[in-house]
């Protein structure tokens, strides 16, 4: 008999976890108006703003994505930075200013996150390495090979290719559309598909998911590999967007870290099993409307990192304050 | 797999243009050389509103009116020349009454968000004039473009592949810097003696160009160029890499590519108990001030930190529809040498500042640049 | 299950089986006094030992911290903090560095503290507790700051860090951060491996419910060991700051390595398992294996690759072990 | 589906199993068979062989040499997800369920059905679960839509078993599956048994409990060393299952009551204690006595010993401990005033693994010692010390440097007591002592705990083992809904405490 079995079961109502991504939101989106009236900047709060607010994390937010995914099977992927790096620098490198060469460029660049991702997935369930010494290593490995080969801006993005990252439909950019549809689809695939009930099965028990059948060391790889192909399509953006691929734009952006916090943020567990994307898509908005609040304020980008620092921190305290489980 | 082995394919054959990647242009070598020994036009003895040949720029036809809003995106305040640099603007904002409002936002060093933080600038629909330091030249070439229809744009450092801003300020270049250090270290030693060249970081165009024009001298001069070491601005990795050459032989003279690890570098000849060689350093204090104490044979290739001052300047003749000096405002570029020494060590100044700073006069020096 | 009613009273002690950390180790300095004898002079392995000690100092900490089951990520804005902030304090005054030393330690002990008491308290996991942490001190270092610091480390400072003791008998000269090292490693070895302390680490690294159930201080011991980390770090910085002197980047990336040491060594990530002598061990083979690739003239992309490669390798290998021995 | 009838062929059949690990012979030469529609129990002590028997039935090990065949047909299962295809469902002491998804998630994990369009069909997964709940009487009030974690445990079982027939299985196999369940429980679990039996299912029943042979089994067959010790074709008397097991008669299985003049002044006192589970207790342990605490799954049991241990404390009422008034609000703290507590759960509130017979006995006194006082202390061979402790334990284990692991439930659970014993606590709370150890260890604890209480502890046991209750404590206490509801001096019956726990209600069966 465990400590908790002898406590009347968990009320079924209203269940914190699910909504404390959408309080944090709110939270965060509150601060951000106030803060713009507050100082007298009220054109801050138009739509035309509150889409540059969205489209300032699109990168971040892909990233984040796949890591909800590796991240819900328990694991952790921290050579998403490097990755984004090596396939920017790739699909410019193969796209080289010819608008032709652009299939195959974005198909070498999710080639190579696919092959990351299966290497990673490996380590990690054939293995049996801790995935963050994995990743951990192969970060080392992709920035390694990279630098080794390319030591500045690379190839070049033809015009045809900018329009991912500067297209624009409407009043959307094209790639905040298509941030949306990847977080539909991936919602998609956790929510209606065996293999999303397969995440959380390993996630949340893995033993039992084996004798359950599931074949998890194969999702544990898929994950990964979803997670690298995530990072691939964010290092095409970021190509896209800066017209072409850099060896520094992974890691210059801190996007292995970031990921992480926008996930545990959005109410992923670090441990597995519970969580989803819309809570990683509200990590994001978090995080950039943050951004916004600190530039409209003027606050000093040294003290910005100190307060960053601290709302990360206070952010997951938010949830896990209530948990009685000891954490380490 | 097909794909996989398509695309290492396609990785190795695009390898071969990589490394052809210019960074040893002879001819840009032979213009900075020449701008090194031009005399700059524009007031004596103060270097920031001097240019090196170049046009001029109306701008009256802009119509602005002051005072407007000065909008400036940083690539950011991450190391002691970006931050001297910083106050220097701020404090040169003070002078100028037509710079209504000054707005500045740090993209902490991600082209990234630098890009975002321009777009930001744009639909705030505050700015009247925008100053740009782009993070990287390729990258922030479409924001800046975008600015330029809004409004008037001046780049400096590093610049970008357009025209389209009004002037792009920056001091004569990498080349420049590699040539003073070289040639300075080649009039002092014989052929055959050892010289060791520590870097930064590759890839950075400026680090780039600077160390090809060293090494091209101190080949042409017949030095044994022991090695050329990345160092990643790291003091402890600075001393231990000397350490190990060291060991392996003497060391007739260090060149460097940027002078923050200097003193490391020099402290590793004396812990060894090895005498200074002959050393290329830069304008920070610390090492202005090792060289004075210890008597060293050295010189300091400058980046001059008061290209930022003349950003702000260039702003407010803007404003006020006078001509400024473009589409490039090429500044002198001076090096400290045993000569003019003394006139830069200032030791109430921290370790950490960049001499070349033009800011001696300002109102609120020392104390705005940290010294007492 | 052992059916010997022998009284076990007397222990039957297995044979010591030896960390491949040793082995790595003693093969990388093999290979490097073949590629440069000179290594085996004083000169040479002392000057690799005082390059190592504040790696060796931050592991032997780390480990406190892994072995009960956490990570310290902040120890590398920790070091930044304390070279700044001891810069900015002294502002050139020699006789400073009498406060200021014992204030660093004090820092390294508080900002572990805060590490801990979040992790306990707050019960937000210590990868994204001293995540926050990092990003947060290295902030308050360039707010601090302002970017630049403004002060000289004086050499009563650098003593530490930089200077020799010199007219040893055997070995010449000892570096006094040398001395530094074996003092701390020894101080935290016997803390670990041979008091309460250690034991208790241990326990609530490996199963925290048990060791709260039996009485164990879960949160006193997890935030020591949060501490002990901090005091390591501020150590580290200590000598850092004193082998090269200020610059704001110091502490960068020392976090992942002191993580790779401790992890060589055969720490066990989430807990319970994990030695300092074998981390001091996992130190010095990394920073064994940065020379050999230096005296190679690889360059640095080969030297990131091979640390990856070499770090997978060694998990991989423990992993395997521990199947086929099933501990 | 249609019932064979009983004492047709057998459905499973194990011929001859032989299986060596590294230096034991774990089974030799086993034979065992289940009909269709029978309760095949399957009973030793621990380590006797059963579960590496259900683990080469399931295909997790494979036996060395010997045959499996299902229906008369020989299987080789390489994976436990063959042998469940084959439908062969084991359902383990530990749950494998999800606790973050809901019973159907649980139900149809790794096999959901899918629309047309290869998307989970959420609503036929939802129909078939009330399908499948409903053929258990318990279960049938489920909603699909809960989320497992939500449940009661007896409520998880039913939902694990009820995992188990919706796969299809031909075979269940039980390995003591009412560990974790009370009475009531019990009764529920016995009834879902006997549904399964009736629809023809074959099942193999792991126990240590004789009076859950005798409710169920039609057959029983004995393992020991490895071997088939004995083989019964109808249920025996239980002594004689118990002489097989451990090959001889067991004498004293339970301690003598402690006698009038063995009883002392009142240990422990809480006059209307309550939180947000337990409600006005009133309770008194003397010293020198034993007292059990019945009741369902839920009644409060274990709020109760985590309240006196200050892990879920009192918010009202007052404690006395040996005369003095206490509120302890850790067990730190309760630990300092003279409480010891046996969690229930060995493995997971009980051991630290990594770590060796000797610190883990020695885990408690070194949290009371100084952090940087020496950990060699307190570990030389006197008997003051903690290897005279052990010693006086009688642990089995070839060196106290061993790791805790390698040993056997039972005496993994001695060196937690003797954890105890360097305290010398005026309060011992044992929470189900015996779950889960043979039946040789289980009088040693018996024992154990009245060596103790004659030494002048007063000891409060919570167990869901009813003759346990009966046959160790002196006095007995029923607790519901987070009341004390009826005490029982020596010799009440079971019926008796039942129906107490139950409210009244009589218990079916």
């Amino acid at each position: 008999m465990s400590l908790a079995e002898d406590t009347p079961p968990r009320a079924t109502g209203f269940r914190f976890e699910r909504w404390a991504p959408l309080i944090l939101l709110a939270g965060a989106a509150l601060i951000y108006v106030a803060v713009a009236i507050g100082t007298g900047q009220a054109q801050y709060l138009t739509l035309d703003n509150l889409i540059a607010i969205l489209g300032r994390s699109i990168a971040l937010g892909i990233t984040a994505i796949g890591q909800t995914f590796v991240i819900l099977v328990a694991s952790i992927d921290l050579s998403v930075a490097s990755l984004i790096s090596a396939t920017a620098v790739l699909a410019s490198v193969v796209m080289d200013g010819a608008p032709a060469m652009i299939l195959p460029a974005i198909l070498a660049a999710l080639a190579l996150g696919a092959l990351v991702g299966v290497c990673n997935g490996l380590m990690v369930s054939a293995l049996k390495v801790n995935p963050l010494i994995a990743t951990l290593g192969m970060s080392l490995i992709i920035q390694g090979c990279l630098s080794a080969f390319v030591s500045n801006f690379a190839g070049k993005v033809p015009v045809a290719f900018q329009v991912f990252a500067y297209g624009e439909i409407g009043p959307f950019p094209l790639a905040l559309i298509f941030l949306a549809l990847m977080a539909a689809l991936a919602w998609a695939v956790l929510r209606f598909t065996r293999f999303g009930s397969d995440i959380y099965a390993v996630g949340g028990n893995e033993e039992a998911a084996r004798f359950a059948g599931i074949k998890t060391g194969r999702v544990v790889i898929l994950t990964h590999v979803i997670c690298s192909v995530c990072a691939a399509i964010a290092g095409l953006y970021l190509a896209s967007r800066l017209r072409s691929g850099a060896p520094w734009i992974g890691s210059d952006g801190v996007y292995d870290l970031e990921s992480i916090a926008v996930v545990v943020i959005g109410g992923t567990v670090l441990a597995g099993g519970r969580g989803g994307i819309w809570g990683t898509m509200a990590g994001m908005l978090i995080f950039s409307l943050i951004d916004s609040v600190f530039n409209i304020a003027g606050v000093d980008s040294f003290a910005k990192q100190v307060l960053r620092g601290i709302i990360i921190v206070a952010a997951v305290a938010f949830y896990a304050i209530r948990s009685k489980r000891i954490v380490a | 797999m097909k794909r996989i082995l398509l695309a290492t394919g396609a990785l190795a054959l695009s390898l071969a243009p990589l490394h052809a990647q210019n960074f040893d242009d002879p001819e840009e070598f032979a213009k900075q050389k020449e701008q090194l020994a031009a005399t700059p036009e524009g007031p004596e003895g103060q270097p920031w509103l001097q240019h090196i040949g170049g046009e001029m720029v109306e701008t009256a036809d802009l119509g602005l009116s002051a005072p407007a809003t000065v909008c400036f995106s940083n690539a950011g305040v991450n190391n002691p020349w970006r931050v001297v640099g910083y106050t220097n603007m701020t404090e040169e904002v003070k002078n100028h009454e037509s710079i209504g409002n000054f707005i500045h936002v740090d993209a902490e060093g991600s082209d990234d968000k630098q890009i975002a933080d321009i777009d930001d600038l744009l639909a705030g629909g505050e700015c009247d004039v925008m100053i740009v330091s782009p993070n990287t030249t390729a990258a922030l070439t479409p924001a800046v473009e975008r600015a330029c229809e809004a409004m008037p744009v001046i780049v400096f450092d590093r610049g970008v592949n357009t025209q389209c801003p009004v002037t792009f300020i920056h001091p004569v270049g990498g080349y420049g810097f590699g040539i003073q250090g070289a040639e300075f270290i080649a009039s002092k030693l014989e052929q055959g003696d050892n010289v060791l060249m520590l870097r930064i970081l590759p890839g950075v165009d400026v680090l780039e160009t600077r160390y090809s024009a060293g090494r091209r001298i101190l080949d042409e001069a017949g030095m044994n160029i022991v090695g050329a070491e990345f160092t990643d601005g790291d003091n402890a990795k600075t001393k231990s890499i000397v350490e190990d050459y060291l060991m392996r032989g003497d060391i007739d003279a260090v060149w460097m590519d940027a002078g923050a690890t200097a003193v490391a570098a020099i402290e590793a000849f004396e812990d060894s108990g090895y005498d200074i060689p002959v050393f290329v350093g830069e304008d920070q204090q610390d090492f202005l001030r090792k060289w004075q104490d210890e008597g060293l044979t050295a010189i300091a290739p400058t980046y001059p930190t008061y290209q930022w001052r003349t950003a702000i300047i260039a702003a407010a003749k803007v404003i006020e529809g006078e001509a400024v000096p473009g589409p490039e405002w090429v500044l002198p570029q001076p090096a400290i040498t045993q000569e003019n020494l003394d006139q830069y060590v200032n030791p109430a100044m921290p370790p950490l500042h960049y001499a070349m700073c033009g800011c001696e006069e300002m109102e609120n020096y020392p104390q705005a640049w940290g010294g007492n | 299950m052992s059916d010997s009613t022998a009284r076990p009273r007397a222990a039957r002690r297995r044979l010591p089986r030896v960390n491949p950390v040793w082995l790595l180790l003693a093969a990388l300095i093999l290979a490097i006094v073949f590629m440069n004898p000179g290594f085996v002079e004083p000169t040479g392995y002392m000057n690799f030992l005082k390059r190592a000690a504040p790696l060796a100092i931050l592991a032997a900490g780390q480990v406190y911290v892994i072995v009960s089951g956490g990570f310290d990520l902040s120890v590398g804005s920790l070091i930044t903090l304390v070279v700044v902030g001891s810069s900015m304090l002294t502002n050139n005054d020699p006789s400073a560095t009498v406060w200021v030393i014992p204030l660093m330690l004090a820092l390294g002990l508080g900002v572990g503290a805060v590490n801990g008491a979040i992790v306990c308290f707050l019960r937000v996991p210590s990868l994204i507790a001293t995540l926050g942490m990092m990003i947060t001190l290295n902030g308050l270092a360039f707010l601090w700051s302002g970017g630049a610091p403004r002060g000289y480390l004086p050499d009563t400072f650098r003593f530490f860090g930089r200077e020799l003791i010199k007219d040893v008998p055997l070995v010449r000269f000892i570096p006094v951060s040398v001395i530094v090292l074996v003092v701390v490693v020894g101080l935290l070895t016997w803390l670990m491996h041979r008091t309460n302390l250690g034991r208790q680490v241990h326990a609530i690294g490996d199963n925290p419910v048990a060791a709260r159930l039996a009485g164990v201080a879960v949160n006193r011991v997890r935030i020591t060991a949060f501490m002990l980390s901090g005091l390591s770090g501020a150590l580290a910085g200590i000598l850092l700051g004193g082998f090269a002197g200020v610059s704001t980047d110091v502490g960068t990336g020392y976090e992942l390595q002191a993580i790779t040491a401790a992890v060589l060594g055969g720490a066990q990530l989430l807990g319970g398992r994990g030695s300092v002598p074998a981390a001091v061990g996992g130190a010095l083979a990394l920073t064994a294996i940065f020379t050999l690739l230096n005296f190679l003239g690889l360059p640095q992309p080969v030297r990131q690759v091979v640390q990856g490669l070499i770090l997978i390798a060694a998990v991989a290998l423990a992993m395997h072990r521990r199947e086929e021995t099933g501990t | 589906m249609t019932a064979p009838a009983p004492g047709s062929a057998p459905m499973i059949e194990m011929k001859g199993i032989t299986k060596t690990f590294p230096g034991v012979r774990a089974l030799s030469d086993v034979s065992f068979d289940v009909r269709a529609g029978e309760v095949q129990a399957l009973v030793g002590e621990n380590g006797a062989g059963k579960s590496t028997l259900i683990k080469i039935l399931s295909g997790v090990y494979r036996a060395d040499s010997g045959a499996v065949l299902l229906n008369g047909e020989p299987v080789h299962f390489a994976h436990p997800v063959e042998s469940l295809r084959a439908g062969i469902a084991v359902i383990y002491q530990e749950f494998s369920l999800l606790p973050e998804r809901t019973v159907a998630q649980n139900l149809f994990l790794g096999r959901e059905p899918r629309t047309r369009f290869g998307l989970i069909d959420g609503a036929r997964m939802r129909r078939e679960t009330r399908e499948v709940l409903s053929l258990f009487a318990a279960a049938g009030r489920i909603d699909p839509d809960r989320i497992v974690g939500t449940l009661d445990v007896a409520t998880q079982q039913v939902v694990e078993i009820a995992k188990a027939v919706s796969t299809g299985a031909r075979v269940v196999v039980m390995d003591e599956p009412t560990a974790a369940l009370n009475e009531a429980e019990c009764e529920e679990l016995f009834a879902t048994v006997d549904t399964l039996r009736t629809r023809g299912v074959a099942i193999i029943y792991i126990t240590h409990r004789m009076r859950e042979i005798a409710r169920l089994a039609d057959r029983v067959t004995v393992l020991k060393d490895g071997e088939v010790a004995a083989r019964f074709d109808e249920v025996p008397e239980p002594a004689e299952i118990v002489r097989a097991m451990v090959g001889r008669d067991i004498a004293d299985f339970y301690a003598a009551p402690a006698t009038a003049g063995e009883i002392g002044p009142p240990v422990l006192t809480v006059r209307g204690g309550g939180n947000a589970v337990l409600k006005g207790i009133d309770l008194e342990v003397k010293a020198g006595e034993i007292v059990g605490l019945a009741g369902i799954q839920g009644a409060g049991r274990v709020a109760l010993a985590m309240a006196l241990f200050g892990q879920a404390p009192f918010e009202r009422g007052e404690v006395t401990l040996s005369g003095e008034r206490v509120d302890f609000r850790s067990p730190r703290a309760a630990i300092l005033g003279g409480v010891g507590l046996l969690p229930g759960d060995r493995k997971s509130e009980g051991l630290v693994l990594m770590q060796s017979v000797r610190d883990n006995g020695m885990l408690t006194s070194r949290a009371f010692a100084p952090l940087w006082a020496s950990d060699r202390r307190n570990a030389h061979a006197d008997t003051t010390g903690m290897d005279g402790l052990l010693d006086r334990m009688e642990i089995r284990a070839a060196s106290y440097d061993q790791d805790i692991r390698a040993l056997s439930g039972g005496n993994q659970q001695k060196a937690i007591v003797a954890r105890w014993l360097s305290m010398r606590p005026k309060l011992l709370i044992f929470i189900e002592p015996t779950r889960g150890i043979d039946v040789n260890a289980k009088a040693g604890i018996y024992h154990l705990m009245r060596d103790l209480a004659r030494e002048g502890a007063g000891i409060l046991m919570i167990s869901s083992d009813l003759p346990e209750v009966i046959g160790a404590a002196d006095r007995v206490l029923v607790m519901q809904e987070g009341r004390i509801v009826a005490a029982f001096g020596r010799g009440a019956s079971e019926q008796e405490i039942m129906h107490a726990a139950t409210g009244g209600a009589e218990v079916a069966a």
